[in-house]
This record gives structure tokens, sequence and C-alpha cells, in this order.
């Protein structure tokens, strides 16, 4: 039932977004300059089309580490809400868990990958 | 029968509520960011529009209605929009799982001050939060500008560093109340006459970084760099479409932001705490409405403190920013997990 | 003679308590409490120094005309002199000293009398670098340079000042402002505004 | 409170699978594969959570979270191998990482 | 005058046949052929110390064979020693690229303005215009107005019903503007294309601090390389210069640095009473108010430097703060010469007007408030983390790189060159008065930074110390300089009639972006044959595309703001 | 009954967009269709009662999964295949049955076991502490060899996918206008 609100509260949400979607192509002004619709580009003109294709960004591997954590943090919500009942069973269990993944994490660090766009360190 | 129609109007009322606080308080701190930025910088800002420009906000909205609709050449328009939606939509619903206050009963009806108090509320905070991801990358894509795409880039690596981060320092509260429901969380600092904050100081300045860096707010907000990128991301949006991105990073974020702050550290709506003692309450004139004052007032007092950091320090750089994601803030949490995971069960005692 | 310039590193007490952002914040926020400084344009204006280059004006004759020159220069050129209007003698050396000669259009007349007149005098704004270098030039103290700074205009034409509105200008200005002292400006409540706060009393105005 | 039937769960399942396994054969670029790939991992999930309802367990949203951690580390590792591939042979369609084999 | 003495040289004239000497009071050349200018110059840089590289440029004389000299503008800046190396040429030049980067620019302006070829020039395309422009425009036989075959309509006259008449008209045949293909067609010839997107940043860009054109190669966001496109916002200055009479150029000198006019406006005055031999004629009072107002200008410049490159790195408020400091010295500028931004305050033999009441005690009040409000601003900035993360380490320059790439002002000081014309050759008051010369350490964003600051304190010094000798002078006392034979020189305040006998120097002064220096060749008469510019700006832009190899886009606001160039200067 | 509807709702809306995935060109279509599929689900598992499953199901495929394909999109120049045709039509189709000939096998087994598997009495616990409790007391007392096996897992693929991912050096010509 409760989950129920969110959704009507989602759908409605959904409709305001709409609403400003296209409240601009009804209420605004409509002209055809020769190059208003062209990208920024810094008043030079365009000479590449896409910009899309071009744009080469090398921090997937921070995607990777948001992966893995998030991961690991899926695991630690319910581990904190039950963490009253497990007693120390539940530290070691959680404790050992941080201790590989933090491993992990020191892996990464060492290898360079926690640069940004990770150039290499040396070893 | 009965029970679903008060139901309705309940949650219709509570709905309202939000959409008040969203679009329509969301819109006036504007004003109110302007009005602190001017103060600092010896200005006294917008003074046309009504007293103290006070309908300001309602000038710049009707100006951005009648703004042409541009769309950039090259540009894939379904997704431009899209991106639009998903940046709204996710940033609001976080309000659901807010809670304003304790329970209370009007005309018999016992109300709840929060949409849906579920419990794994701060899952679905942090779910929805990370959405933003989704709508920065898109924009910028969709654009089809250089600039966007670096701007949206940006946003994106800072989001998902610090989502991690956010999670994380979130969790030393989360051992401490043994509920992810916001509203227990709250309850249990109540009962426990404590303040999260005074037993995960880590925690709490990591997460105030963390939601500075996840709203774009200085010292983080590389992704609309005015020198480096124009506008960062929303470069090729006009009318209230670069209107909302702002008004949901800028604004309905940090509001959310703090509110969940305040809700995990601050004790949400009860008074001023002295640590393992108990509460006292400054503003107990006021009766029932009290608590809700207390959030309030803390909510606003975490956002001035935040605008107050924007006019003063300067910005980072984007390498330094992950960096300082994943080689400080993160093992710091990690360690306050720990410290918390030993600590716990002394409190519980 | 030379000076090394360094700054201390942060210590590590200042890391962790977040001094440096403790200190920046102070002065900001104290900032937030002093008074405004901002000039409210364009529901206040300030009042440029008489010194300010702005658009241009043509003095009238009004017997305060810098002496002799003026009667030696009007004598040389047979000039025309009337109450009330300009004190131009046409003598070009305006539009020789001007770096863009193109933007003066001076001609003179020949009355009746045998004695000349100027009869057009256009100044072409839009080239103007306002350096004031025909203002040193003009013997007679004729053309000089008034405190109008707000020069927009809606056409081309209007940018052209022509001998009477040069005229205007220079009675306007010999009515408000010909008699002040060369001061540095005048006190206005809109520059104390800004200079409050470097407790900044001018000496009082000699008359 | 009506609760939904197993058969529910298991046409959605199902279907689910069904596409993921035809994106899984169809799909020409390799991320794409590994994206059907998800959509089949969800299809099993589905499936759990399902039977999980229907035997009033949690057995089955225990092992739910495994499989999206396993699908997570799975994803990592694939998108990882698609990036060295891209890297060495500037190809990201899996017909022609064949080619280059021969 | 620090020039080189004939002495110095006798052991090269024997090296190098057919060496010359010329020693005049205004200036000392070295003649040298066209095939040994080369080992000459290396010779002088490597043996002699003539390391700083200040300015090439050639002068045309369609009369004579062969038709261009060409000049060297060389500094020793251990002995304090200037010296111009000059050879003649028809249309060629061996390129200095190896000896001195910053001739490789020089040659490219050359090669723009004149169609000189250097032989070995890596990079040999145009400076200033697009690549389509047919003509040279600095050569004599081009005319003032250009090739005019653009037809410019009148925009609004037709709209309003209004006519104007004569010159007044705008409707008439223009030069050509370079089109959109005719832009391409220069970014294709000077871009060698290695990453996956090149971003262009600039002309209309924030962050570029006027209209400058660059182009980024990138990888994700670091920058492989880095070119950069001038001439957005090219006059011809120099070609104005020799249409203009002496003091009428006052006005475009204005409009080069347009931060710092009043700095450029002495300088210019200043080279031209050198060339004039009345240095010592210009009375004392105008010196000192010339001195005290240029170093004014000079904190007004770096106030906008400091806002600008606080709001670069994202510190908004203290742009405000500074602004608030400059309106007041704008306050002060304006009321003492009537302009706030194009100032033409000084004139060849004084200044303009004597200063007015009041503006000594205003001068005052603001001396003594402003190291406060500095404090304040250094509070903020100075050690806070990130600032220290984001300047410290960022757009290094090595003090040997100073010399390579002929950087001057607080670029040179803070890479640890105490290269300050204020103190090296002193004109105007700067020898009567005291101050140091700050210099930083490591060369890097931060040292640029903290040289400017403490420069803005020293300059304060320098203010209090003029207005102490400005209140014991009388207030009669002459501002213009008299001529001592008016029949023979005539020094009006109007620019009318100022003869330059027939001569040659190079004057410079230390501007707050660098040296700027005028090359005057007058065959006498009351406008200069040729003049040269010496901007500052260009010379401290150009190791702008090494700065940023490998850095991001981030470090392109920090590193090109801490160079701190102005485009009218490096335009023209 | 509100429960059937939300049920079929997410149900059409999973089936359509996983329709999306496998028959789109784009990529960043594909990847918006499998986070509206992956929402869908997670919608699925919100009514079947499993919330934190719902949960992380969003919090880990819909965010963190779908951003790291994002990412990867924005690594691989996949434009290039684009201009192809982005599916094998013929052998997809030849293939097909056989595939899902071997789920259904797949899914006969698994019915036979929910069959004789006994009913549990776990709805009685998720009403009294929540499911999060139960779910999490279940994985960390019943399961706990399982995860701390995962987080193995999730070492070595983090190691593997560092070592993999990771990028040579590159070189530039250092030459300069």
């Amino acid at each position: 039932m409760e989950y129920m609100a969110l959704l009507i509260f989602f759908g409605l949400m959904l409709a305001i977004a709409f609403v400003f979607v296209f409240v601009n192509t009804l209420l605004g002004p409509k002209s055809s300059e020769a190059l208003q619709d062209y990208p920024y580009e810094c008043g030079v003109p365009l000479y590449d089309k896409s910009a899309q294709s071009t744009f080469h960004q090398g921090y997937y591997l921070l995607g990777l580490l948001l992966l893995l954590f998030d991961i690991e943090a899926a695991f630690l919500f319910p581990w904190a809400v039950v963490y009253r009942y497990l007693g120390i069973f539940g530290f070691i269990e959680i404790f050992l868990f941080l201790l590989i993944l933090t491993y992990g994490l020191l892996y990464a660090w060492r290898r360079g990958a926690l640069n940004w766009q990770f150039e290499e360190e040396s070893l | 029968m009965e029970g679903l129609v008060i139901w309705l109007i309940v949650t219709f009322v509570k709905i309202l509520v939000i959409l008040g606080i969203v679009l329509g308080v969301g819109a006036y701190l504007t004003l109110v960011e302007r009005k602190v930025a001017a103060h600092i910088q010896r200005r006294p800002g917008p003074m046309v529009v009504g007293w103290h420009g006070l309908l300001q906000p309602l000038a710049d909205g009707l100006k951005l209605l009648t703004k042409e609709d541009l769309f950039p050449r090259y540009g894939n328009r379904f997704l431009y929009n899209l991106a639009l939606v998903l940046a709204l939509v996710p940033a609001t619903l976080v309000f659901a799982v807010i809670p304003f206050g304790p329970e209370f009963e009007v005309f018999g009806v016992k109300v709840k001050p929060i949409l849906t108090d579920v419990n794994i509320g701060l899952l679905l905070v942090f779910a929805l939060g990370s959405m933003a991801v989704f709508a920065i990358a898109l924009a910028g894509w969709a654009s089809n500008s250089k600039y966007a795409l670096i701007g949206s880039m940006r946003k994106a690596g800072i989001v998902i560093s610090y989502e991690v981060v956010i999670t994380f320092a979130a969790m030393g509260p989360l051992i401490l109340a043994g509920t992810l429901s916001t509203y227990h969380i709250v309850q249990s600092q109540i009962e426990q006459g404590l303040w999260y904050v005074w037993l995960q100081p880590i925690a709490f300045v990591v997460y105030m970084f963390a939601m500075l860096a996840e709203t774009g707010r200085v010292p983080f907000d590389i992704q609309e760099a005015e020198a480096e990128l124009v506008t960062g991301f929303t470069v090729e949006y006009g009318g209230m479409k670069f209107g909302l991105f702002p008004l949901v990073e800028w604004y309905i974020e940090v509001l959310s932001l703090s509110a969940i702050a305040v809700v995990l550290f601050l004790g949400g709506w009860s008074p001023i705490n002295i640590p393992f003692l108990g509460f006292v309450d400054p503003l107990f004139f006021l009766g029932p409405l009290s608590p809700f004052i207390w959030f309030i007032l803390k909510v606003s007092l975490l956002f001035l403190f935040v605008l107050w950091l924007h006019w003063t320090l300067p910005r980072y750089r984007i390498d330094q920013i992950t960096e300082t994601a994943w080689k400080v803030m993160l093992p710091l949490t990690l360690l306050n997990i720990l410290l918390t995971a030993i600590l716990a069960p002394i409190l519980w005692r | 003679m030379v000076k090394r310039v360094f700054e201390k590193p942060l210590s590590w007490i200042e890391r962790i308590i977040f001094l440096d952002f403790i200190r920046g914040l102070s002065i900001t926020i104290r900032q937030a409490f002093r008074k405004t400084i901002t000039t409210h344009y364009p529901y206040e204006k300030l009042t440029p120094p008489k010194r300010f280059r702005g658009f241009f004006g043509h003095k009238v004759v009004d017997g305060k005309e810098p002496q002799p020159a003026f009667d030696e220069w009007v004598e040389r050129f047979k000039i025309k002199v009337e109450h009330g209007k300009s004190r131009c003698v046409v003598c070009m050396l305006c539009k020789r000293a001007c770096p863009v000669p193109q933007l003066f259009e001076i001609e003179g007349e020949k009355l009746p009398d045998g004695r000349r007149r100027v009869s057009v005098f256009n100044m072409n704004m839009m080239l103007c670098t306002f350096c004031g270098f025909c203002v040193d030039a003009c013997p007679v103290d004729c053309l000089f340079q008034s405190d109008i700074h707000e020069t927009a205009s809606y056409t081309r034409k209007d940018s052209v000042l022509d001998l009477e509105v040069l005229e205007r200008i220079g009675r306007d200005w010999q009515r408000r402002r010909e008699e002040e002292p060369d001061r540095i400006w005048i006190d206005d409540h809109q520059r104390q505004r800004l200079w409050h706060e470097n407790h900044l009393q001018l000496p009082e105005v000699k008359q | 409170m009506t609760t939904i039937p197993l058969e529910a769960y298991l046409i959605i399942s199902v279907v689910l699978f069904g596409l993921g396994a035809l994106g899984m054969i169809v799909r020409r670029n390799m991320v794409t594969v590994l994206m059907s790939m998800e959509l089949a991992l969800n299809a099993v999930n589905v499936l759990f959570v399902g039977a999980d309802a229907h035997l009033n367990l949690v057995d089955g949203q225990v092992f739910a979270i495994f499989v999206v951690a396993l699908a997570s580390a799975e994803a990592a590792v694939g998108l990882g191998i698609i990036i060295a591939i891209f890297r060495l042979r500037k190809v990201d369609s899996t017909d022609e990482v064949v080619d280059m084999r021969g | 005058m620090p020039w080189a003495k004939e002495e110095e040289f006798i052991s090269l004239k024997r090296r190098f046949e057919g060496l010359e000497v010329e020693e005049k009071s205004t200036i000392t050349i070295l003649h040298i052929p066209k095939a040994r200018l080369l080992d000459l110059l290396k010779a002088l840089k490597e043996e002699k110390g003539y390391k700083l590289f200040l300015d090439h440029s050639v002068v045309d004389f369609p009369d004579k064979r062969p038709r261009f000299q060409a000049f060297y503008i060389l500094y020793n800046v251990d002995e304090k020693k200037r010296i111009v190396v000059k050879t003649w040429t028809d249309g060629t030049l061996p390129s200095m690229e190896k000896l001195w980067f910053a001739s490789k620019w020089a040659e490219r302006e050359c090669y723009d303005m004149f169609g000189i070829r250097y032989e070995g020039h890596e990079n040999l395309v145009r400076a200033f215009m697009w690549e389509t422009y047919q003509h040279y425009p600095l050569r004599k036989d081009f005319p003032l107005e250009g090739y005019a075959t653009d037809y410019l309509p009148s925009l609004n006259e037709t709209l309003w019903g209004e006519s104007l008449q004569g010159l007044m008209n705008y409707d008439r045949m223009h030069t050509p503007v370079p089109t959109l293909e005719d832009l391409e067609i220069t970014e294709k010839r000077r871009l060698q294309k290695k990453a996956q997107i090149v971003l262009n940043w600039g002309p209309l860009h924030p962050g570029t601090h006027g209209t400058m054109w660059f182009l980024f190669d990138l990888e994700g966001e670091r920058v492989f390389q880095c070119d950069v496109i001038l001439g957005q916002l090219h006059r011809g200055v120099e070609k104005l210069a020799e249409n203009e009479m002496y003091n009428q150029f006052l006005v475009y000198t204005d409009r080069m640095d347009y931060l710092s006019a009043l700095c450029s406006n002495q300088a210019w005055v200043v080279a031209v009473e050198r060339l004039l031999g009345i240095e010592d004629l210009v009375p004392e009072k105008a010196k000192y108010i010339r001195t005290m107002m240029a170093e004014l200008q000079r904190i007004n410049s770096h106030l906008l430097w400091l806002g600008t490159y606080a709001l670069d790195l994202g510190a908004l408020t203290i742009f405000l703060y500074a602004f608030k400091e400059r309106e007041k010295l704008m306050d002060i500028i304006e009321g003492i010469t009537g302009a706030r931004l194009t100032i033409s305050y000084t004139r060849v033999g004084g200044v303009r007007m004597d200063l007015p009441e009041g503006a000594l005690e205003v001068i005052k009040a603001f001396v003594k408030r402003f190291p406060k409000e500095l404090k304040e601003w250094e509070t903020i900035l100075s050690r806070n983390r990130i600032w220290l993360r984001r300047n410290i380490g960022v757009g290094v320059v090595e003090k040997e790189e100073v010399y390579f790439y002929g950087l001057t002002g607080p670029v040179a000081r803070g890479s640890g060159v105490p290269y300050d014309l204020r103190k090296f050759e002193p004109y105007d008051a700067y020898g009567w008065v005291e101050f140091d010369i700050p210099i930083g350490e490591n060369g890097d964003v931060y040292d640029r930074y903290l040289v400017r600051l403490e420069e803005m304190r020293q300059s304060l010094q320098i203010v209090e110390q003029c207005v102490r000798a400005l209140e014991k002078m009388s207030k009669n006392a002459p501002f213009f300089a008299e001529s001592p034979d008016p029949k023979k020189l005539k020094l009006p305040l109007d620019g009318i009639g100022l003869k330059v006998p027939e001569g040659e120097t190079y004057s410079s002064g230390e501007n707050p972006r660098g040296e700027l220096g005028f090359y005057i060749y007058s065959t006498g008469g009351v406008k200069p044959y040729r003049v040269k510019i010496r901007p500052g700006s260009m010379y401290n832009l150009c190791v702008y595309p090494k700065l940023m190899k490998d850095r991001v886009i981030a470090d392109a606001v920090a590193i090109l703001a801490s160079l701190d160039p102005v485009v009218g200067e490096i335009d023209r | 009954m509100i429960q059937w509807l939300v049920f079929l709702l997410f149900s059409a809306l999973a089936v359509l967009s996983a329709l999306g995935v496998v028959l789109l060109p784009n990529p960043i279509y594909v990847i918006l269709a499998l986070l509206s599929v992956l929402v869908s689900v997670a919608g699925i598992f919100f009514v079947a009662g499993a919330e934190l499953v719902g949960a992380l199901q969003l919090i880990i495929y819909a965010v963190a999964v779908t951003v790291f394909y994002v990412f990867v999109l924005t690594a691989v120049p996949w434009e290039k295949a684009l201009k192809k045709d982005s599916h094998y039509r013929v052998e997809g189709l030849l293939s097909f049955p056989l595939v899902l000939l071997l789920y259904l096998e797949m899914l006969f087994v698994f019915l036979i076991g929910v069959s004789v598997s006994p009913k549990g009495q776990f709805r009685e616990f998720i009403v009294k502490f929540g499911n999060t409790e139960v779910v999490g007391g279940i994985l960390f007392s019943k399961y706990f060899l399982a995860f701390e096996l995962v987080s193995l897992l999730l070492l070595i693929g983090m190691i593997g996918a560092v070592i993999i991912g990771r990028k040579e050096a590159q070189t530039y010509d250092n030459n300069t206008p």
C-alpha cells in the first residue's frame, strides 16, 4: 500500500515533467535564423557534424569500481540492519568481507586504476 | 472502502505538499541564493521585481517559459527531452521517503508526515539519487555538443564516485539505528537520546562533501565550470529546460540530501541534543508544531551553509575530485564502518 | 632589491580541522553583514567628474572667453561674434589634431557684412576615440567634452553631433558645471557609498 | 490481499528469458550481447522471487541477490574483455573477432 | 640607456667578416650579412650572454635593393645590456626557431605582414591574417585603407528613412573580412590532428579572456596538443602608426593593452622622448605623476587579473571584491584623466593636465585601505587547500625557458628571473623611488600568483613615495616640458607639429603584462617610418602550447589566466 | 485487484522493453530499454513482496551496471557498428527454438522442484520483522559461506577487470606549432 503512494507520485511527476518538456514549444516564439540551432562551438563553424562519436573518456574504470562497491554496499545494507542480532559472528563476517574488498581497492589503487583516466603509476 | 478514500485524501495532500516544496520552495531558493551571494559580495541582489525582489523567481519563471524552444542541430530530440524527465522525476521522488515530523492526528486520522514509510527507504534514496547519472549522460550526449559532452562526462564521473562514498558514509548511522526506514532512524535517535553526528563525525564530514559533489556545488561545480565549459551539459538547453537542470541539481537535490543528512546525523525533527542526556527544546511553546519547525530549521541551516561554502571557495579539478573520493573518502568511510561496528554493541548495551 | 615570494605550507592541524576553509568563510560572512556598495543604475547615477571626457559640446559666447587669445583668433579669421552662439572660429585645428580627422565636417560661411561664421560643424561620434586632442587643440576654449556618458542611440544619424546639438550641450554645461572647481570629483551620495569604508573626507570646496 | 499465482511469474520469466536468449544470438554488437545476457539473468531472478512468493520462503531472494552480484561481476569482466579486444583489434562486433582469428 | 658598447664586439668582429658596429646615443646596432646571421646570433646567445629574445621584424624600403632590413633585438639579463642586430634581405631569412622559440612567432608575424620566407621554419603559417588573404599589409605599397573589394551597405538608414552624406555615411566599399570558408581553411592548415576530438576553445569563450582561438587535441580531457590561432582582433596598429603623428599614436596605445592603458601611454611617450633626446627636459612633476598613475594602473590591471583568475578557478566572490577596489581605482583615474579605460593621459613632454584638487587625498585614502583588502583576499585564497592543489605544480616554466620563449614581466619573475625594466632601465621617476622585484622560485602558476600579489604591494609603495614627493611640490610647478628651442623642436600638447629627427631607437616600459617595447624608425618628419611594437602578452602566450601539453582543460584556464594575455596587445 | 493491475503494468512494460533490447539498433536506446526492463522487474519484485531484492535490483542493476554500460559505450566507438546491419537475422531465427527448448526443459525441472518442496512459514516473519531483516538474517547465517565467496568473487572480478582494462601508455609526438 505504501508503494502505491510512490507510484501515484511517480505518475504525477512524470506528467509534470512532460509539461515542462513541451511548455516552451507552446509558449515560446518561433524564429528561424540560419545558424541559431548550431551547437555551441565558440563562434566558429562546425566541422564535424557529430560530437557524439568523437569523445573518448578513459574513466569507465570508475564505473567498474562503482559497480563493485555498489554490490558491496548492497550486502552491507542488510548486514547493517541485522547486525544487532548477529553479534560477534556478524562482526567477523563483515570484517572478512571488508578486508577482502579493501584488498581489491588497494590493488586497484596500486595499479593506478583510481587515478583519473588511469595513467600508469610507476610500480 | 472508507479507509481507502481517507488514504487517498491524505496521500494527495502529502503529494501536494511535496510538490509545493519541490516547485515552489525550489524556485524561491534561487532568490535566497541570489540574495546570499549578493550580500557576501557587497551587492543588494535583485531589488526591482517586488519588494527586495520578492517576485523575482516568478518573473524568471515567466521569462523562461516564454523563451523559444531551441534544439541543437544533429542532436537527438527524444533523448534530449528524456534527459529532462530523467533528471526531474527521480530527484523529486526522493522526497517521498523524507519524514518531516512525527506522527500526528488530524480529525481523528493518524497521519505520518512521510509519503511512503517503507523499511528500505534509504536504499530508495540512493537508488534514485544515482539515477541522475543517466539524465546527465543523456543530456550531454543528445545535445551533440563537445562542451556538453565533456561536462556530462565530468559530472557522471563525479556522481558515480561519490555515490559509493555517500552510501558508505550513511552506513554508520544505519548500523547504529538498525533499520533502513528513514522514519525509524529518526525515532531510534530520539530513543537513544543521541544525534548520530556525535558518534559519526567522520561520516558526517564525508557525507557533506559527497553531498556537495553529487549536487555540483562549489568546490565540486566542475560540470558547469563557467570558465572552462561555459555551462557544461546544459549548454544546448534553452528556456524552461535550461532552468530546470540547475533547479534540480542545485536546489531540489541539495534540499533532499540535506534532509537526509538531517535524518541520518542530526536527529530529524528532534530538538537540540545533549549527547547521552536528552533533548532541550527552546521552541516548546509551539507545541506540536515544534518538531516540524526544528526539521525545517536544520535543513535550511544546512542549505545556507552550502551556499556560504559555494560563494567562498574555489573549485577542484575533475581528477582531484574523483581521486579524493576513492583514495581519501572511501577508506575513511570503511574505517568508520569498522569503528561503528565495534562501537555499536557498546551503545546498545 | 629582489624579494622572494613564498607561502607556508598547510600544517596537519590546519588540514584536519579545515582551518583554511574556516578563515575564508569567516571573511565572507563578515562581508555579508556590511553595507552594500553598488549604485542602483539606472535608478540612481553617479555624477561624472568635471574632467570626464564624454560627448562634445561648443561653449557659447558669454563674455568669459579666454582673453586675449579669443580676440586674437576672432580678428585673424574675421569671425562674427554673437552672444549665445558658438565660440568657434573655424580654425580647423581640432580636425588637424584628430587621429581620425574624417569625423569632423567643418564649414564656415561668409556673411553679407564680410565676416565669417561657422555654419556646419558635424562630429561623427561613431568614429570618435574620445581622446581629447581636439579639445587640447582648440585655441579659444570652444570645443570641450561634457559629462554626457549615455551615448547610445537608435540610428547612426543620432550619433552625429551637429552645431545645434553641440551648442545646446555647451549651454547646458556652462549653466551646470562651468563654475565648478577643478576637483577630482564631486562627493555625491552614490560615490560615498563606495568610498565610505576608506573614511575619505575631501577638503571643502573653495568657490 | 490477492496473491499472484506462480504461473504469472513463470510466463514473464519465460518471455524475458526467450527475448534475452534471442538477443544473445542475433545481436552483432558485443555490448548488446552482454545486455541481452542481463535480460536472461533477470528472468531467472523473477523466477526465484516468484517461487519464493509461492512457497513463502526467502531463500530464493537470497539467491536472487547472489545472482545480481554474479551478474555484475560478469558484466565487469565481460566488458573489460570487450574493451581489451577493442583496444587490441579496433573491432567491436562479434563476427569481426571471429574473422580475425583465422 | 643600457645599450651594449662597441668594445665588446671586437673579438666577434675578427670572427665574423662583414660585421659592423654602429653606436649611437639611442641605439647600438650590429650589421651583418645574411649568410652569417644565424652564426652571429648563436654566438651572441651562447657566448656573449644575450639570452633573452626580445623582438624581430623587418623594415620595408620599397625603393632599395635588397628591399627589407631585418632586425633582431636581444637582451643580456645578467649585464643589463641590449643589442640590435640588423641585416638586409630580399625576401628570405634563416629561421631562428632552434635558438629561440619566441622567434618562431615573430617570424610568422613577419611572414604574414611582409611576405618574408623563413628557411627552416617548421610551421610557417600566417600569424594574424587568414590563410586565403593575398596581400602583405605592412609593406609600404599596401594602402592604409586596404584593398576595398566588399560592399558594406548602410544598415539602418534605410530603415529610418534618413541618409547621411559624405564621410558620415557608412554605405561604402570595404576591405574583405574572412568568411566561414576562409576560417575553415585557416583552421585546417594550422592543425595537425592527432586525437579523436578537436575542441574549439575560443574565440567566443568566457575562459579565454578575449577573442583567442585555441584548438585542443583532446584524449578524454587531456590536451595532447594545443594550437593557437591569433588575429581575431587584428587592427593593424603598426600600419596605423606609420600614418599618425607621434602624439596621435597615443590613442592606439590605449587600445592595445586596454587594461593598462596608462602604462602603454607612458612607454610610448618615453620612447618618443628618448628618440628626441628630451628625457631630461620633462619636468619632475610630470615624471612623478606619470609614475604614480602608471603604478595605479598596474594595480588596477593586476586586480582585474586577480578577479578573473579567481573566477576561472571558481572563486566567484573574489572577483567582486577585486572589482570593488578596482572601481575605486577607476574613480581615481577617471577623476584625474577623464576616462576610465582609454586614458591617453600622457603626452610627449609631460602629461595632459595637472592633478586636480583632492586627487592626492583620495589616493592616500586608497593606499591606506588597500593592503587590508589584499590581506583578506590572501586569507581566502593563498593557503586554501583547493587553491594550492589547483595552482602548485601547474604550468611550470623553467628558468631557462624564460629566455627561450622570450618571456617577460611577472611570468619571467615568477620563474626566478628578476627582469624588471623599472629597475634595469629606469624611466620617469622609477630611478628615484624604492621598491623590490618580487620573484618566485618554481615558476608554476602559484608563483606567478604570488608575484603579482607582491607586485601590487610594491606598486602601492611606489605610489606612496610619489604622493609624498608630489605633496612637496608647489601647485604651480610645470607639468609639461618647455621646448629648449621652439623653432627647432615644437612640443605641443595637442600633438600638432611635433617633428622628430632622423634616427631610430628601441625603448620599452614594464607593463603589467611584460615588456612593452617600441622600435621606432624615423626618417624625420611628423610621422614615424616604421614602428614595431614588442607585445609582452604575445611572447608570454607563445609558451602556452608547451605548458598545455598533457594537462587537462581545467588547467587550461588556470595557465592561460596566469600568463594573463590581452588580445588587444597580442593581435595589435 | 490493484496488485494484479500493477503486476500486469510492470510485466507489460518489461516485455515491451525487452523487445526493445533485442530489436533496437542504436546502443543508447538499447541501454535505455534495458534500464526500463530492470526498473520494471524491480517493480515486479516489489509486487511479489521482495522489497530488498527490488531495491538492490534498482541500486545495482538499474544504476551501477547500466552506468557501467554507458561508460563502456563512451569508450568504444560503436557508431561504426551502427553503419552495418546490427543483427544476425537468419542464424538467429534458426537457432532460437533450440535455446528455448533448452530453457523449457530447465523450467520443467524447476517446476517439479517447486511442487515437491514444502511451503515455508516466512511470510509471518516478514510481516512481523520486515523483509530486509528476514532476508538479511538468512543471508548472514544460513548462506554466510556463499556471502564470503561472493566477496572473493568480487575481488577476482575487480582484479581481472583492472588487468584487462588497463590502458597502454600512449605516446604522442612532441612538436608544437
